[in-house]
């Protein structure tokens, strides 16, 4: 997931993956090898040119690849440089991009790319295979503190790497045009993972020549040079006349405005002289926006691989009861909730969003029945109720969400007292064993890192997450589930698609029973862009990148 | 007065070194891990640990202070935990727009203060007096995000006047410092025309008058530089009122300044942003009273005598 | 000049430069119009010092600020009569007339040079300013050097470029005096010019300003409490009183032959230099002999009081970063005294001459070395506590008894808290200790229950008696008790202290800058200069034959209440 | 009395406010036509957007569907509280630290004072934050750390005027007497004193409701959903365009309230010290 460390005005807009199909992604890795890069084509022509000005609230962290990992800097991040792997605009759909082609062993442990030619970076030197083993190896090695290291696991060597016993990855090997990579064991998503951000391709001379400036002052061979950053105030970004694809991107250049409060973002938006509010539409313009008659060029509206959630934390008591977590997913009203959101949400029922491959269309999770509740709390010894805290993140509309969920516990007779803090502060709370009972995640939800029901397990539900400092804040661990939440994983064989995808779907509707978990909503991604902006939604709501500067044109 | 200026500006080092340290077991004891932010969701424990040790955060906090002090000598700031940028191009970066933003705001609280306070004084009583003191209350008592709100939505939204947001032209500057010096200005200009009704009752202005000299005469040359001085003195602690505005008046009108990157590191407990905002703004209120402590003496030559 | 006695006729006098007929002046107060000055009538003839004398509060101020036309518009209006300058009247001209006469025509200097003049400009710029606005740029900076030139400032040049802080009290008199006549006015009003000064420099400037009277030919209104100075200056004198003029008179008639009763007072009260020549103590108030109250001894003088051996006083310094005083300025510097029961000594300087620092040290009030022995007792380095028992052998009184009250305090409260501290008697005990002490100042025991502010300047001063009184203590420090009161209050006030010692057999530090109320109280004078003792001896020594050169200038430069003896300005 | 107050219009209006405020704060649970923190179905229009003021609601209602009404009432209580007793605890903290710095000049003296400057030159609103984020905001805490931001300029004030006392004759006059350092203290220095605490109290008051206001605008005042007038604004900014009563009611309170204070502090200054009167 990414951080979200930051103060969102409007519901949590994080960088979505968006899942159209239910076609595995993994299916691609057996393709034929030649895979044409390119793109969905659009339903009108788009015209090469124009500047376009994006704003945010927040500062850009790093554009360093290895470390930034925040939805805003994702999405440029990408742009400037290029990875092995890449997706189809506004798809979930993997095509390979610094590669050529590619071959996967039928065992699924080796993979060999073979790299176009002729591309360069942007200081001009030609982007050569050992450039990626530098990348990633760089991505891993534990004094870049970056955080995406533990992607990269499956990848022989990792473990002594990691630890400091080894100078580098031994799984990766070059020769003049190819790169090849050897897994310790079968990873289902390895192709999705070499097309993260954290496999971009550095150069290793100006990452040492710039040494920690290279976040502020990077080099990629991406569609996108950075050519000015004044820090706090905007950063410039111009096409790469290079890349090495041709009639990519179509914008000449777009300026990210930073510090600007989204509300005025999306005013400054209507006046034109914003092309995208990157902070999306606040919850107290989006009624007013969707009712103008401008509304149509203006809203983007689509769906993400997101699921809000209260937490149940299962060490403290009168919550390791699983009666009691049980009643209190009963208790929930959450479509009052969603009209709260002013019905940007769907209400939610289990972990998975309904896109993710896995989500269990049939399952009916716990109904709003507070009655019902009651009689649960009863049954647990708990006739009067009892009382506890909900921990929150302190921006709009979370405290808000919080109150509501608030005003639903106390109908069944549980005073939760509600501690709205900053995002760290809440992180770090659900982090520390037996301090926080419940943490509404807005603001901080889980939003996978590539379209895969497994990145929404491991850190959040698993064992493994359960632990001081972890993100697994209901300190949750089933020991059977996680067993076949492993099996379900090495299923790399293409032909178990389906069984892997059901296999993971089970996993979680079998976590509902034992509730860890209020599921509440699944949010949708309001995003608003100037009229002049041209292409469909799926490009600005792209569910690998949020905005995909490389396919946005202007009309 | 040299001797003064270096007695003023070891005792303004001391009190940031107590800044210093009161920050620095402030943030230490915060209940938020740094390294488990940084680490991110898919990381080890290893990672954790070996983020800690890297950025020295398991070490006793004496030591931690003592690194930090022996670089902060060195002008260096730290880095910070997640723009994995050193802290002082940070807050340089971001220092101008600040210091600009105050300066144009206490020049707008002067000018509208200054005046006011002497209209006041000279009219004494009267209806125009009256309209000012009570302005001046409204000023005081009103909250700053609602000025700041309610300026942008008219001026900037429905009548367009000044842009909403941004920085650079002097279009922009105008609605921030308007919020924060509209606001400030009822201090200045009852403390104005406290003082100048004070002076218009001294001696030197019954003698200036037995000179026969021109009101205006009196009131710019004699009264004025003696009923400043108390407005002068305010300077210095209206900066660190100030540096409390900016963080709300930046934020509304996305002013790319350090309050922004104050508020966001507080949310993200990145820890030497925290840290060197708070002694740049420390630094900011001493540099402000050593200036006003500097500037009086120009204006009143008895100071200067100490 | 003599006043003839028939109706004036035009011709026979040359008019008037100032004429002030009828004048009235009313104040706006809560409670309606209240008079301030009624049917104020002189006149002013060319080259005339005419002076007008009368007590706080009698109108003085009111008059000449009339004149100027700078009454405190919202509160003070005249409300009949005529101010006549060279018969044009100047009652209700406009500001912008009234601006130009002032300053041009008339000009005028105030009692305090020290707040006068505007701290934050240089002398040049003051100066020229008045001359540029009157007379136009030309050779305005000129004419100021010149000016200064002739108010004898030392070194003009560099008094141009300096600030009023820069300057004593002495010089800066002279500044606003060079201001005032920078123009060449017909009319120079002097609004008690000297009182705020030391006697030996108030001699210069009166000698000043009879010099440049001559000079410039201008016509004086000089305003004074000090009969003294009256006698010194005036050719005619207009004695006010509660807003009336109640005679006017030549300077020789009115001193020889007052006609009315006030002036007849006025006169008695102002003590006079040598009236106590020839003897050896202060005079005597009370008819009987003396007999101590506490019996004990019935001769005074046996016992010591109060000892000071080689005492001195650091100030200052600045204290450094650390609290370390830096290099100090010595205030006082090996003083050495004593003082006996039943006896006055009088301390008397010029300001700054370490007379009060000295009077505190006494009390160990204010930290300092050398030997202090009081009531017996070595006082240095003894904590508070150990200071305590010794406190009720001393008391003090103080120079302004309203700052010397606590405002929030009642009297009755006031003079029972040294009974209080030492915790003497019981509630009823105390309250009609106080009673009796209230009675014994010659106030009145219903008196207890009011507040400081109730009452005028003497009452306040006795109280404040009361108070030193509580503890029957053997001595006072008296620090320029009288100096902030009336003649005529001050006469009440300092036999009553004498009436006190007799009665009581009270040893007095009196300290005072006049050298008049010293030898009308001391046994033995100190003269202190710059910290240090000059001379030292039997009020009868001191003022008969002065040892030191500045004994003798202190007492030369004591104006004499009588017009016949003129000596200051006409000397030199 | 009366007369003072008729001669002061200024005095009579902010009483007036303050009473009105008090008696809301008081007597909320009875003129409240809802319990604040009910979130109600038909508060909210179909969208979930917050409804405008009517004749159900007479300020409307919130974003969650709670009466805008009800909720200011409960909120004076909060608001109310914390400027008392933020105020309290500062003034009695600058009062303290003041006196014993202006009385003992010195090293005692001198080491309060330069406490007390250190704390000038923090950042308020900075440790105001730190603070609460570190304590996590309840009301106490709210007020706790308003108190402690404030408290240095109580001190400053009180520090210049007990130097000045302590350098007045009445006070020497005591020590002639033989009176210790805590009579003098107590019974000659702190009466002296309180006009003064009573007046910045009162104006701190003002400051207070506006800082704490400030502070829940930035999301670390005091927690939902107990109402400050504060966090009803910080809850509500952002529809400043689209439901204005939200933004205006509170903020209005705000204002009408700190007003009155410093109205009333203003007027107590001038009475009680008639030295000043008139002054600013």
């Amino acid at each position: 997931m990414l951080k979200t460390l930051s103060r969102l005005p409007s519901l949590p807009l994080s960088r979505s993956r968006l899942l159209r199909s239910s076609v595995l992604a993994v299916a691609i890795a057996f393709a034929p090898a030649v895979l044409a890069p390119g793109f969905v084509a659009p339903a009108m022509a788009q015209t090469p040119g124009g500047d376009i000005v994006v704003t945010y609230k927040d500062d850009i962290a790093t554009l360093d690849p290895a470390i930034g990992y925040d939805w805003q800097n994702w999405s440029m991040i990408k742009s400037l440089f290029s990875r092995l792997m890449d997706y189809t605009p506004g798809t979930p759909n993997l095509v390979p991009s610094l590669a050529e082609s590619f071959t996967v062993s039928p065992d699924g442990l080796t993979y060999v790319f073979k790299l176009h030619k002729g591309v360069k970076f942007s200081n001009g030197r030609e982007v050569v295979p050992a450039d990626v083993k530098y990348s990633i190896e760089r991505a891993v090695n534990p004094k870049t503190q970056g955080p995406g290291a533990g992607f990269f696991g499956a990848i022989e060597g990792f473990d002594e790497f990691s630890a400091g016993k080894a100078d580098g990855l031994s799984g990766i090997t070059t020769d003049a045009d190819s790169v090849t990579f050897k897994l310790s064991r079968p990873d289902a998503t390895f192709l999705h993972v070499l097309a993260i951000n954290f496999a971009s391709v550095v150069p290793k001379e100006v990452v040492e020549a710039e040494g920690a400036d290279f976040g502020k002052k990077p080099v990629g061979s991406g569609t996108f040079i950075l050519k000015d950053w004044v820090i706090g105030q905007k950063l410039s970004f111009v096409k790469n006349k290079d890349y090495f694809q041709k009639g990519v991107p179509f914008i000449d250049s777009f300026t990210v405005e930073i510090g600007q409060e989204p509300l005025v973002a999306v005013l400054r938006l209507q006046k034109g002289e914003v092309d995208i509010a990157g902070d999306g539409v606040p919850p107290a313009k989006f009624l007013e926006m969707t009712k103008s008659p401008d509304a149509a060029g203006m809203i983007v509206d689509g769906e993400q691989l997101h699921t809000g959630y209260v937490t149940l934390n299962t060490k403290i008591k009168p919550l390791d009861n699983v009666k009691v977590r049980q009643a209190l997913n009963m208790a929930i009203n959450k479509d009052r909730i969603v009209r709260i959101v002013n019905g940007r949400a769907t209400p939610a029922n289990q972990p998975l969003p309904p896109l993710m491959p896995g989500y269990d269309k049939d399952f009916k999770g716990y109904a709003y029945d507070p009655a019902k509740a009651k009689e649960l709390l009863k049954e647990a010894g708990l006739p009067d109720g009892f009382s506890t805290v909900l921990y929150s993140t302190n921006t709009d509309p979370q405290p808000r969400i919080a109150q509501a969920i608030q005003q639903d516990l106390a109908a069944i007779g549980v005073k939760a007292e509600i501690k709205a803090l900053a995002q760290a502060n809440v992180i770090a709370a659900g982090g520390t064993e037996g301090e926080a009972p419940m943490i509404w995640s807005g603001g901080m939800a889980w939003i996978a890192d590539f379209p895969d029901p497994s990145n929404f397990y491991g850190p959040i539900l698993g064992c493994a997450g359960a632990v001081a400092g972890g993100w697994n804040w209901s300190w949750y661990c089933n020991k059977d589930l996680q067993a076949r939440a492993v099996a379900a994983d090495s299923m790399s064989d293409p032909a178990k698609v389906k069984e892997r995808e059901a296999a993971w779907g089970k996993v979680f509707t079998d976590i509902m029973a034992d509730a860890p978990w209020i599921p509440v909503f699944n949010e949708r991604r309001i995003v608003a862009k100037s009229k002049r902006m041209g292409g469909p939604a799926e490009i600005y709501v792209d569910p690998t990148r949020v905005i995909n500067y490389d396919a946005i044109f202007v009309k | 007065m040299l001797a003064l200026l270096a007695k003023r500006l070891v005792q303004s080092a001391l009190i940031l070194l107590g800044v210093a340290a009161i920050t620095f077991v402030l943030l230490y004891a915060l209940p938020a891990d740094p390294a488990v932010l940084l680490a991110g969701r898919s990381a080890t424990a290893q990672t954790v640990a070996n983020i800690r040790h890297q950025l020295g955060l398991d070490q006793p906090l004496l030591v931690q202070f003592w690194h930090y002090l022996g670089n902060l000598l060195q002008g260096d700031l730290g880095r910070s935990f997640t723009q994995k940028t050193d802290v002082a191009p940070l807050i340089l970066a971001r220092l101008p727009a600040t210091l600009t933003l105050m300066a144009a705001g206490i020049a707008m609280e002067l000018v509208i203060g200054v005046s006011l306070g002497i209209l006041a004084a000279l009219r004494r009583g009267g209806l125009v007096d009256r309209l000012v003191m009570s302005l001046s209350f409204v000023g005081v008592s009103t909250p700053q995000f609602l000025v700041a709100l309610l300026l942008l939505y008219v001026f900037a939204a429905t009548l367009g006047w000044f842009p909403m947001s941004g920085y650079g032209t002097a279009a922009h500057i105008v609605l921030p410092a308007a919020t924060l010096g509209i606001l400030g200005a009822g201090w200045y200009a009852r403390i104005v025309r406290s003082s100048m009704i004070d002076v218009l009752n001294q001696d030197y202005v019954r003698t200036a008058r037995a000179k026969g000299l021109s009101r205006r005469r009196i009131v710019l040359r004699h009264a004025l530089p003696n009923a400043i001085l108390p407005a002068i003195a305010m300077i210095g602690i209206d900066i660190g009122q100030f540096m409390s505005g900016v963080v709300v008046v930046e934020a509304v009108y996305g002013w790319p300044g350090i309050g922004q990157l104050a508020w966001q590191a507080i949310q993200q407990v990145d820890i030497p942003i925290i840290m060197g905002v708070t002694l740049v703004s420390a630094a900011a209120i001493v540099i402000g009273n050593l200036v006003a402590d500097l500037t009086a003496p120009l204006i009143d030559p008895r100071i200067r005598a100490g | 000049m003599t006043l003839t006695p028939r109706p004036t006729p035009a011709l026979a006098l040359p008019a008037p430069v100032l004429e002030v007929a009828h004048l009235t002046v009313d104040a706006r107060t809560p409670a309606g119009l209240s008079r301030v000055l009624e049917d104020v009538s002189f006149a002013l003839r060319p080259g005339e010092t005419l002076c007008l004398a009368g007590e706080s509060g009698s109108g003085k101020s009111v008059t000449s600020l009339a004149i100027m036309g700078l009454l405190p518009k919202a509160s003070l209006r005249v409300t009949g009569g005529a101010i006549r300058l060279d018969g044009r009247d100047l009652v209700g001209l406009p500001e912008r007339a009234m601006r130009r006469l002032r300053g041009g025509e008339i000009g005028m200097i105030f009692q305090e040079p020290m707040t006068s003049l505007n701290p934050v400009m240089t002398i040049r710029d003051q100066l020229t300013e008045a001359i540029r606005v009157h007379q136009g740029a030309e050779d305005a900076l000129a004419r100021a050097r010149a000016m200064l030139e002739a108010v004898h400032i030392s070194d003009p040049a560099r008094r141009l470029g300096q600030y009023p802080h820069e300057l004593s009290g002495g010089m800066r008199q002279r500044v606003m005096i060079a201001m005032a006549l920078s123009c060449r006015p017909k009319v120079l009003i002097a609004d008690e010019p000297t009182t705020a000064l030391d006697v030996t420099v108030q001699a210069q400037i009166l000698k000043l300003m009879r010099e440049l009277k001559g000079e410039f030919g201008t016509s004086i209104i000089l305003i004074t409490h000090d009969m003294g100075v009256v006698a010194e200056m005036a050719d005619r004198v207009a004695v006010m009183k509660a807003g009336r003029i109640v005679e006017q008179a030549d300077v020789v008639p009115l001193f020889t032959a007052p006609r009315e009763a006030y002036t007849r007072e006025l006169l008695a009260a102002v003590p006079r230099l040598g009236a106590r020549a020839g003897t050896d103590g202060p005079p005597r108030v009370t008819p009987l002999p003396t007999r101590f109250e506490t019996g004990g001894e019935n001769e005074a003088g046996e016992e010591t009081v109060l000892s000071v051996h080689n005492l001195s006083v650091s100030y200052g310094g600045a204290r450094n970063l650390f609290g370390r005083r830096g290099e100090a300025q010595r205030a006082v510097e090996g003083v050495s005294f004593a003082l006996k029961r039943g006896r006055t000594l009088g301390l008397v300087g010029e300001s700054g001459s370490g007379k009060s620092t000295t009077g505190k040290a006494a009390l160990g009030l204010i930290p300092f070395t050398g030997e202090v022995v009081l009531d017996g007792t070595a006082i240095a380095g003894l904590s508070p506590r150990a200071m305590r028992p010794l406190r009720r052998a001393a008391q003090m009184i103080f120079q302004d008894p309203y700052a010397s009250l606590d405002p929030r305090m009642s009297v009755g409260a006031a003079i029972a808290e040294p009974l209080v501290i030492h915790g003497i008697g019981n509630r009823a005990e105390r309250r009609e200790r106080v009673a009796a002490l209230l009675r014994r100042v010659g106030l009145t025991a219903d008196h207890a229950t009011r507040y400081p502010h109730e009452f005028s300047g003497g009452q306040r001063q006795r109280i404040c008696i009361a108070r030193a009184l509580a503890l029957e203590p053997k001595l006072i420090v008296a620090d320029e008790s009288v100096a902030a009161l009336d003649v005529s209050v001050r006469a009440r006030v300092l036999d009553l202290m004498l009436e006190l010692q007799e009665t009581m057999g009270l040893a007095y530090l009196f300290i005072s800058h006049d050298m008049a109320v010293i030898e009308k109280m001391s046994h033995e004078v100190a003269v202190m200069r710059a910290g240090r003792l000059v001379e030292y001896g039997t009020r009868r020594a001191i003022f008969e034959a002065p040892h030191e050169a500045y004994t003798r200038e202190l007492i030369a430069a004591v104006p004499m209440p009588d017009p016949t003896r003129r000596h200051l300005a006409e000397a030199g | 009395m009366f007369r003072t107050l008729l001669r002061r219009p200024s005095l009579l209006i902010g009483l007036i406010v303050i009473a009105l405020v008090l008696a809301g704060a008081l007597f909320a649970p009875l003129i409240a036509p809802y319990q604040p923190d009910a979130q109600m179905f038909d508060g909210l229009s179909l969208e979930g957007a917050p409804l405008p003021p009517s004749h159900q609601f007479p300020l409307g209602t919130d974003t969650l569907g709670r009466d805008l009404f009800s909720r200011l009432l409960y909120g004076a209580r909060t608001s109310l509280l914390i400027g008392l007793v933020a105020n309290g605890i500062a003034v009695l903290i600058g009062l303290l630290i003041g006196t014993i710095a202006g009385y003992f000049s010195g090293l005692v003296g001198g080491t309060l004072m330069r406490f007390t400057d250190l704390m000038m030159a923090f950042p308020a609103l900075l440790l105001a934050i730190v603070l609460a984020a570190l304590l996590h905001p309840s009301l106490w805490i709210v007020a706790l750390v308003i108190a402690l931001v404030n408290w240095a300029q109580v001190a400053r004030i009180v520090y210049t005027e007990t130097r000045s006392l302590a350098e007045r004759d009445f006070i020497l006059a005591e020590r002639a007497m033989g009176a210790g350092h805590l009579r003098i203290l107590v019974l000659h220095i702190l009466p002296h004193l309180v006009p003064t605490a009573i007046v910045w109290g009162t104006l701190g008051i003002a400051t207070t409701v506006l800082l704490e206001a400030t502070l829940s605008f930035l999301g670390i005042g005091v927690q939902p959903p107990e109402p400050s007038w504060g966090n009803i604004v910080f809850e509500s900014q952002s529809y400043f365009q689209q439901a204005p009563w939200l933004v205006f009611f509170p903020g209005a309170a705000i204002l009408m309230t700190a007003l009155a204070f410093n109205l009333v502090g203003d007027a107590l200054r001038d009475i009680t010290d008639p030295t000043q009167r008139g002054r600013g």
